[in-house]
């Protein structure tokens, strides 16, 4: 797997190609900006194309790194199979999940600002 | 134009507690899925694609109703959060929307619509905002319209809560009613009123008093009344002398004999009264019960049961079978010829010699009366294969209108429940009386079933 | 269960509370009991406030009950049914056989009410 | 590919879930045939492919430190419209009715078992001598 980082308005956005398994997953648990409590982050998922259960682990366990939970990981252009997975563990209820890059991060920068 | 069809978990809470074995999305409306009536008007509203948004889990709405194909639209799911407003839910799907029109649905209401009206056009003239509310539901479109109001266009539209039994079960009785002319419903025959799914048995003495919906694979037997009023699922009994009036039987249900269900929802072995809520889970199979394979049938005791019994008969009947089959094998009156019967996986086959025995001549006749013809088969349920009795095993790749593709519950056996009674020979009658046993028996009373189909059968060939 | 008699304006009327569970486990026992009741008036009540389920043997049970009464020359009037076990009485049809009152006390009451009061 | 099975013996370790998971995908494609263009088949494909996946990494995860490295056993079959596959390894025992886990308590772990069982349609758990051995099975 590969990961792109880039910023936007003060939100990192992760993306994501490849696969997201046991052997790739400590690459997103370490990343800088996932580590980091204060930082909202988007995770473009469109270019995923394997994620198992390790990987939901990983994306799970980075938004309890974060001061809000529910707010601090924000997912965007998730493709069928990756939504099929998130769907069956049922982990796509922590998360807001946007089709658009563009409004995940406008989204993420609302939260972020409203909560500063 | 594109349409969103948004769902919140606490809006159907209520369809999960009364009704736990469907999706509340694929709540049966009549003889269709809830989800079915919103894509359908959806779709008389114009649109290309459709997606559901939902709180809750999607899964099996997804495995319904798939990628749309079916309706030649494009269906997609996402995922919103329980406090999304309308706003959020269009920030979150931005790019399905993209710079189209957008409907929004919300809220788990029913739409009433009539499919004679040119919803099309209407939306296309409508101005933004609201279009039509309802306590808990609303329709919102977005963009903006691109054509101009016609004088004459009028189009009937209003919402329905569906927020409780009460609600659900009005919605679906005039359905019934008002149907066929307003809804895109299945169903055949010319009958006005009148639907019929496929595979229906109904016996001569059935009463049919219209307006009825009624599933796939239903079975109406002796003097049972149906409607005014009944809608019926698949995969239903209706036993003897007994009456559905103004209810709702959902699909795998079984409804015992000289029972009267009257303005009712039963659903499996629950009874519903949609007028005051309440609900009562019956224990007892003679009153009402769920058809859905009977999970001691698969039991390690009822197969060890099954397969000691087996060895009793085996070595009982080993000094007649010794003296009967080679002498019936070389007189050519045994016939015995390879076929392949469905297992009681039924996605798997299992090879099983097909036996006849020629009955003239005396051992012939001794042989079929000791049911000899099946002595092979029995050696099958020592290795697990067959049990004792069950279900008559169904020929591999023969189509049969029961075929247990249909039928929640087949369990292939030597001898069949049918043959334990003596008025159910073959066809729907005894189909039935198999499947009220696959539902209902269990080891013990198996043994005696068993002995009861070998009298059957030795009193029928005896009198030969 | 508990069994009281009421003299109700000259008229002996009993009172079953029937309490948890009518069914296969228990009805037989029941109509033993309830002939001892029988011995003592034929003008019965059975209180099913907290009656909770039935099933086919409960209700076969309370129809033999009902028969005994009858042959006689009493009743037996059934009172206080919550949803569920009102339902297994409407869909069997048994409903049709009983006078059902809301309350013990309306049951009771409806003995002496039904008393020609010219035989008296 | 009826009546003929597939074996892969693999080192039980991380990087080879992968080749354990493209066997999987390219049985599976191989048994839909022209269905694997339409969504069904694909969602089989990635069904099974998943369902692997979750084995091995479980059985790599539980693995043994010994001197002989470990491995683990993949064998595929066919039949009758059914597509099996058994995953065999030299772990300690353990149990496969794992309890769902709590997805508001932001769980990490515990999802791998959830999703087999949710994506196939028999999962059977044996212990053989010192083997623990997930058959799992999905029909077309």
């Amino acid at each position: 797997m590969t990961i792109t980082e880039t910023s936007k308005i003060g939100i990192a956005i992760l993306s994501l190609y490849g696969t997201l398994d046991a052997l790739s997953a400590p690459e997103l648990r370490n990343n800088r900006s996932i580590i980091d409590p204060e930082k909202t982050v988007v995770i473009d998922l469109q270019q995923v194309d394997f994620i198992d259960s390790s990987g939901i682990g990983a994306i799970v366990s980075a938004s309890r790194q974060k001061r809000q939970p529910s707010g601090g990981i924000v997912l965007a252009c998730m493709n069928d199979r990756v939504r099929k997975v998130f769907e069956i563990t049922n982990a796509q209820k922590l998360f807001h999940i946007f089709d658009d890059t563009t409004a995940a991060v406008d989204f993420a920068s609302s939260r972020q600002s409203a909560s500063a | 134009m594109k349409t969103i069809l948004a769902f919140r978990e606490s809006e159907y809470a209520w369809v999960h507690e009364k009704f736990p074995c469907v999706h509340p999305l694929l709540l049966p409306l009549c003889n269709k899925p809830f989800i079915e009536f919103l894509i359908d008007f959806a779709i008389l509203a114009g649109s290309s694609a459709v997606r559901i948004l939902c709180d809750g889990g999607l899964g099996e709405v997804e495995r319904y109703c798939e990628d749309g194909s079916r309706w030649g639209i494009d269906l997609s799911y996402a995922s919103i959060h329980p406090d999304d407003s309308i706003h959020a839910m269009l920030g979150k799907n931005r790019k399905f929307c993209g710079e189209e029109r957008v409907m929004i649905v919300s809220g788990f209401s029913f739409i009433r619509y009539d499919k004679r009206y040119d919803y099309k056009s209407f939306v296309s003239s409508m101005p933004p905002g609201e279009w039509s509310t309802c306590p808990g539901g609303r329709i919102t479109l977005t963009g903006v319209p691109t054509k101009a109001v016609p004088d004459w266009l009028i189009a009937d539209l209003s919402l329905m809560p569906l927020d409780s039994m009460t609600s659900y079960y009005q919605a679906s009785m005039e359905t019934l009613k008002t149907g066929e002319s307003r809804y895109v419903l299945p169903g055949y025959g010319d009958e006005p009123e009148c639907a019929f799914g496929r595979n229906v048995v109904i016996s001569k003495s059935v009463e049919i008093r219209k307006p009825v919906s009624i599933g796939n694979n239903v079975q109406l037997l002796g003097n049972a009344i149906i409607g005014p009023s009944a809608i019926i699922g698949s995969n239903v009994i209706i036993d003897r002398e007994s009456s559905v009036e103004s209810s709702i039987v959902f699909d795998n249900t079984y409804i015992g004999e000289h029972l009267e269900i009257i303005g009712r929802i039963a659903s499996g072995n629950r009874l519903n009264d949609p007028k005051s809520g309440a609900s009562i889970a019956m224990e007892d199979p003679h009153l009402l019960s769920g058809i859905k394979k009977n999970r001691h049938l698969r039991s390690l005791p009822r197969k060890i049961v099954h397969a000691c019994v087996a060895l009793v008969i085996i070595a009982a009947f080993f000094i007649p079978f010794i003296i009967l089959w080679p002498l019936l094998k070389l007189g050519g009156h045994w016939k015995s010829s390879p076929a392949s019967f469905l297992a009681e996986r039924t996605d798997e086959t299992m090879p099983l010699a097909k036996v006849e025995v020629d009955a003239s001549g005396a051992a012939a006749a001794i042989a079929v009366a000791l049911s000899l013809d099946r002595y092979f088969r029995l050696f099958r349920v020592v290795t697990g294969q067959l049990a004792l009795i069950g279900s008559t095993p169904l020929l591999a790749g023969e189509s049969r209108p029961d075929a247990p593709a249909y039928v929640p519950a087949y369990l292939p056996g030597v001898f069949s429940y049918a043959e334990a009674e003596e008025w159910a020979a073959t066809g729907g009658d005894a189909t039935i009386v198999e499947r009220f046993h696959l539902a209902h028996s269990n080891p013990l009373t198996d043994i005696g079933l068993v002995i009861k189909a070998f009298i059957n059968r030795f009193q029928e060939k005896s009198t030969i | 269960m508990n069994f009281t008699l009421d003299n109700i304006d000259g008229r002996l009327v009993g009172t079953a509370r029937l309490e948890g569970r009518l069914d296969a486990q228990n009805s037989k026992p029941f109509q033993k009991t309830f002939l001892e009741w029988l011995e003592k008036t034929p003008l019965l009540v059975f209180d099913c406030t907290l009656l909770d389920f039935i099933d086919t043997s409960g209700l076969g049970a309370i129809v033999g009950c009902l028969r005994k009464a009858l042959e006689n020359k009493g009743d037996l009037k059934l009172a206080g049914l919550n949803d569920k076990v009102g339902m297994v009485f409407e869909i069997t049809k048994a409903k049709r056989l009983f006078s059902i009152f809301a309350s013990q006390a309306d049951a009771a009451s409806s003995f002496a009410s039904e008393l020609n009061p010219g035989t008296t | 590919m009826n009546n003929s099975n597939i074996t892969l013996t693999l080192p039980a370790e991380r990087l080879f879930a992968r080749v354990a998971r493209q066997t999987a995908s390219s049985v599976a494609d191989l048994v839909i045939g022209d269905d694997r263009h339409e969504p069904a088949g694909r969602d089989f494909s990635h069904a099974f492919e998943l369902a692997v996946s979750e084995a091995f990494t479980n059985s790599v995860t539980h693995a043994r430190e010994s001197a002989t490295p470990q491995v683990v056993k993949l064998t595929f079959f066919f039949e009758q419209r059914q597509l099996v596959v058994s995953v065999h390894d030299a772990n300690d025992p353990f149990t496969i009715e794992t309890p769902v886990p709590d997805i508001e308590s932001y769980p990490e772990n515990g999802f791998g078992l959830l999703i087999i069982r949710k994506v196939m349609d028999h999962v059977t758990y044996r212990r053989e001598g010192n083997y623990n051995i997930i058959s799992m099975s999905k029909t077309l």
